[in-house]
């Protein structure tokens, strides 16, 4: 219960990133992930399986879906009592101004980050999808004496993938020398993963500096400048990691888990990833029903075809419809004879006379909210 | 406000022997039905749904599990402010040594002084071990409308089965004149469910006399019922249509969930209005895996399947391994059926595990074959 | 259990309303009322109270205080699986805009209006205080035949209050024939609740109604165009009443129920009024306490002297400090010496160096939020 | 995950018969303190504030208002997804009668199937009628630090008062060398809390041989920690300093709740890094009337006061009338002081009326006046 003494904050993602589509509708920490899960699901679970019950979380547009996924935090098994998960929200009416970052809602929250009773705040991101410790973090921070630790990710397809990422130059010792915007120049990279731990005191200092120095400043691009002045130091992060900061990434991140291994990699009985539950009833198959390797929420009917995909609660696939490479969101109706592949259809979509939905892997169809196709 | 207006009981303290080794660690309204749930999901969904706030489960039985199960409130969302799920075990009390329940009857009345905190103006009877689904508040409506003593919720059931029931012979009014329990010769078809509406005043009163009769079996059934009908109380009784069920033996609690498998089965557990709420866990969703065939079942999340299943219910954390084969079957949670193993009209129960290529149950059995431990591997 | 039939709508008030000071830190749902509740725990005890069970709260600023206050709703008495209290945010970036009002909100959000299960709603103000069982309402509703019906109240001080309200015109049958502002032209008048009753379907069509004739129009403003076409009815309301659209209002309406009567007609054990609770511990009276006529919430330590005022939790009065016909919000600090009459002062304000701090019962003294005097 | 690493098991049993007619309905752990709490908040929100989520209470004296009180786990948010507080009562068993906690330990024993369920590495064993505030965290640190295989949390008692405990000695190192029940010459001043760590692997594997042996009273400190010694095993001793107060009496439990009228007392709930949570009720704040004189007095939500309150401890719900005085006392949760009345060095217990211009108690008494039942209008 190390992680008593930190507190923890799940940030947003920057107002300069869009991911298409589905980000018009809601944040990415609120994007459905493997069926069941919302993406915000990971950071908090990380949270609360690593003992820390007070959990701040920012949110800047169409805060709906992710103030009621949230609620009281429960289900993050969070004493709701003693812990709290606080949902802040940034005030700045102009919702997409580039100086609506994410240092702006932490000055306009200032007094409430002074409050929290923890000496460590760990920041992790609501649009990244991985597995980590924080005890872990926080005692290699503490024993270190670094003055922030800093996760990242080795990959080796960063000229493909993790487009809106930032890399990080790692020293010898582990030491952080800069952070800059993945180009894609290269295979391998250190793909920093948006996630800090330092004191209180720091954060706040951090907070501070980046608002004197430029308003559009981030909390990564001033720890990317104070690498000269502090002890910022690096914290290799291993096992599955995503990034779901485009869709081609949400998209590839998604499918990539129908590898069962990799899935329970992730998904481990002692480090559970806790999600709001819909009281959905299991999944009906029919007679006609072939599905093969993928990942069924519960609540569906189905009586097509389903391959390599991922289908979400309460979706319905209708006799002879076949789905292909794709990801069906929540409530969606696949009517009779549709051939859907290489396809993100969002909620409570309904394909009934386009009989022909087709993307490519590179580039995945998406179809939106509520559209009837 | 209308809270307390209503109190339910949920009579829960059943063995339920004939569930064989399904009910030797838990008490039957804590069996597994439906893929995901437990029988007394139903009655307390039921409850939820229908606006009542607060539920004393009254337990005997070997019964942590079902005990610790239902002291979860929140599982039914009956954890709001004045809300609560109420497990009452027989107690030692100041004056007397420690009891058990003697009757339906006695378990009520062992916990006069749990209702009286409540002060409900009725109380709602329950069986903890059946399902459908109803709306309390509807039966409610209609006893106040009755102007009733009791309500007591009844089904038609075919006549030439009447005689296995307890039968409720009423006027054109719905009035109940006449109370048989089994009768040779039924004179109506309408057997009692075992669900009542009582109006407290009334019933507190009858139940603190019962206390004292030294001749009454203390159960409702027996003892109250045919006193109240002699007394000429206003007895009504409340037809249900739609599904319902006793699995009181395996072959029953098979079939019961053999019924979900027709996507147009009455009980429709997917209807959005009138959802069964259950534990949550933490799982994937369910897997279907390269090679799989699912055809005709009912699954749900956590469950993997690499082989093939059809015609069958798999439970939470079920798995099926490439090359076997589920027919006709039910698996419990956890239960493991591994690569090239077949599982034919059985019943797998909780963390039981099929080993490679072994094989149980089959196609011709007379009875399901209830597999309640582990089986060793086959050799084919 | 009639209320079933029903969902409940809380709504924000007009754009065009501002109360001083106060107003700018919170939504009026969000200000404190007697020191332990909050504005918005009386539409919604009110509405957990007539059985009803789900219920959306609007929301146009500033949400943090109002969702972290409602929470899941448990408090409020609601299932938490089959009810649910609902936030919805205006996504419309430009908070302040005139078209950014009540209908704008309900058209934005009219796929979750149309899923609800229910037949009717009631729209009830997150900006009054009153007590109502809605059930009666509504079977009036249904009995009488109209197609809405709202609540008044007569009162005898139209002139001095009810500052920002509407009046209705009504005939002897119960029908509206207008509504218009309070211009303070007589003393009596029937002032509108802004709470409706009406059928789901009338709801959408009024909506609808009202974005195609302008598109700032308000619900109220609908309502008033179709008192020819439809039968609007009113049904008067008895009780305590107060209307939070002002600050004067606000002042008079929290010190009026000092009357331990008034209060405990408002307060009535069979009807509940629910609020988050702070855990904070009984309040502290020391040997030098002074205290008469007035509300005290829990967690306050006493040294000096409180008349005719309405204290909030954790409020700190030292030794020799006076505080007269004030309100004083939770966790200020009024220290040695000071003497505040007339005054409101908001929460975690310190009054130590200026020791007097006057307003007029007309023009109570404003102290802003965390100020330090 | 942390979560099950700890599980807390709370004896609730106690009737706490030296609390006279206080405890004739409730058991101990649920007797009223400190304006607004109950004697059981004080374990169960240590629990909360330690991170621990899943609490068993063990009760079985006429408990149902304890029961039904400890049932709603929200009150100490311990209603999150994993957590529970889980009411345990002696049960009827599929193979035993229906049984009693003979001890102690038996009351552990009994429940060896709901801690498996858990399968915690510690448990942690407390009572249900302490006031204190203490993080458990830390002495489970400090447990593992020692590598002990039980942790007894102890204080230090004056010399001269050890005789009366149970008393540990130690070495230097804070190991637990001997422990000796109410020593006629003490050798230490560390008397038992009655809070232990125990390691569970050992710790079940102990009960179950103590359940064995007819010789055993069953008990923690007569028969297994004189065990553990004997068997040489590492058990320590974990100092407390604070605030701790066993009300076993009328008299303590009235001077507990005078300790609170110092602003600066030592249990100090107005700390909101470690409060103590409890019901959650609907009133009004506390309205302090036009004529009301109030000093020194702890006073919380939905109190109404019209007369004097002088050095007292006032409870939800309870009145001054006008003209009346409340001096140096208790009033529990709606108490009313009618108009007049005089109310000195008493405690008066829930919903108790005295009349008006009725006078009880009296300044010079020996003992603190107990006011349990309605007490009749004075004449002058």
């Amino acid at each position: 219960m190390a992680a008593y003494k930190a507190f923890g904050i799940v940030s947003s993602a920057d107002n300069s990133i869009h991911v298409e589509g589905l980000h018009d509708y809601r944040p990415i920490g609120s994007f459905s992930f493997l069926g069941r899960f919302r993406v915000i699901d990971f950071p908090l679970s990380n949270m609360s399986n690593s003992g820390m019950d007070r959990i701040q979380v920012y949110v800047r547009s169409r805060p709906r879906s992710i103030a009621e996924h949230i609620g009281s935090g429960r289900h993050y098994n969070i004493n709701s009592k003693r812990g709290k998960v606080q949902l802040l929200f940034s005030q700045d009416s102009n919702v997409h101004s580039i100086y609506n970052n994410d240092i702006c809602a932490y000055s306009e929250n200032l007094d409430i980050i002074e409050r929290m009773h923890q000496d460590y705040v760990i920041i992790a991101p609501s649009y990244m999808v991985y597995k980590q410790d924080y005890c872990e973090l926080l005692n290699e921070h503490i024993s270190s004496g670094a003055d922030v630790t800093m996760l990242y990710h080795k990959v080796d397809n960063a000229k493909e993938y993790f487009q809106n990422c930032k890399t990080v130059n790692i020293n010898r010792q582990k030491g952080i020398l800069s952070i800059e915007k993945n180009l894609g120049t290269a295979k391998e990279k250190n793909i920093s993963m948006d996630t800090y731990c330092m004191s209180k005191e720091t954060f706040i200092s951090l907070i501070n500096a980046a608002r004197e120095m430029s308003s559009i400043y981030t909390l990564s691009d001033i720890i990317n400048i104070k690498c000269g002045d502090l002890d910022i130091r690096g914290y290799q992060h291993k096992g599955y990691f995503a990034s779901l900061l485009s869709l081609s990434d949400y998209y590839r991140a998604s499918l990539e888990l129908l590898d069962y291994n990799i899935a329970s990699e992730l998904f481990r009985p002692e480090w559970p990833i806790y999600t709001r539950t819909t009281d959905s009833c299991p999944t009906q198959y029919y007679d006609t029903s072939k599905v093969v390797n993928s990942f069924v929420s519960n609540g569906c009917l189905i009586e097509g075809t389903v391959e390599n995909s991922v289908i979400g609660r309460g979706v319905v696939i209708k006799k002879g419809a076949v789905v292909k490479n794709s990801i069906i969101l929540a409530y969606a109706d696949i009517e009779e004879g549709v051939h859907v592949e290489n396809a993100i259809v969002d909620k409570w979509a309904k394909i009934i006379h386009v009989k022909d939905i087709r993307g490519t892997a590179e580039h995945p169809q998406y179809i939106k909210r509520r559209d009837t196709l | 406000m209308a809270q307390n207006e209503m109190l339910a009981m949920i009579l829960a303290g059943g063995r339920g022997s004939r569930l064989k080794d399904l009910t030797t660690k838990v008490a039957k309204p804590a069996v597994y039905y439906g893929g995901k749930y437990r029988i007394i999901d139903f009655p307390l969904s039921n409850c939820a749904n229908s606006g009542i706030d607060t539920v004393g489960v009254l337990t005997q039985y070997e019964s942590v599990l079902l005990n610790s199960y239902v002291a979860q409130d929140g599982r039914w969302g009956l954890d709001s402010k004045d809300s609560g799920v109420y497990v009452l075990t027989p107690r030692e009390k100041a004056d007397e040594g420690l009891d058990v329940y003697r009757g339906t009857a006695d378990a009520i009345s062992q916990n006069i002084d749990f209702i009286d905190n409540y002060n409900p103006e009725y109380l709602l009877i329950l069986s903890g071990d059946h399902i459908y689904k109803m709306n309390y508040a509807k039966m409610l409506a209609y006893h106040k409308k009755m102007g009733a003593d009791a309500t007591i919720a009844v089904r038609g059931v075919p006549m030439k089965e009447a005689s296995r029931f307890g039968i409720m012979n009423t006027d054109g009014n719905g009035r109940i004149v006449e109370f048989e329990e089994k009768p040779a010769k039924p004179k109506s078809n309408l057997a009692s469910m075992g669900i009542y509406i009582f109006s407290w005043k009334l019933m507190r009163k009858m139940l603190v006399e019962d206390m004292k009769n030294p001749n009454s079996d203390h159960d409702f059934g027996k003892d109250i019922i045919p006193k109240m009908l002699a007394d000429r109380r206003n007895l009504f009784a409340y037809e249900f249509c739609g599904y319902w069920k006793d699995v009181g033996t395996i072959d029953s609690l098979w079939e019961a969930n053999m019924d979900l498998l027709d996507p147009k089965n009455e009980l429709n557990l997917n209807d959005s209005s009138w959802l069964i709420y259950t534990e949550d866990v933490s799982t994937l969703p369910q897997y279907i895996g390269k090679d799989a065939k699912v055809k005709r079942a009912y699954i749900t999340q956590g469950v993997r399947v690499e082989g093939t299943v059809t015609n069958s219910v798999l439970f939470t954390g079920s798995v099926v391994g490439k090359g076997a084969r589920v027919t006709d079957s039910v698996l419990m949670p956890g239960a493991v059926v591994e690569d090239g193993a077949t599982v034919t009209r059985a019943l797998v129960a909780e963390n039981v595990r099929i080993a490679k290529k072994a094989k149980v149950g089959s196609r011709g059995s007379e009875e399901i074959t209830l597999v309640a431990k582990n089986v060793k591997g086959g050799t084919k």
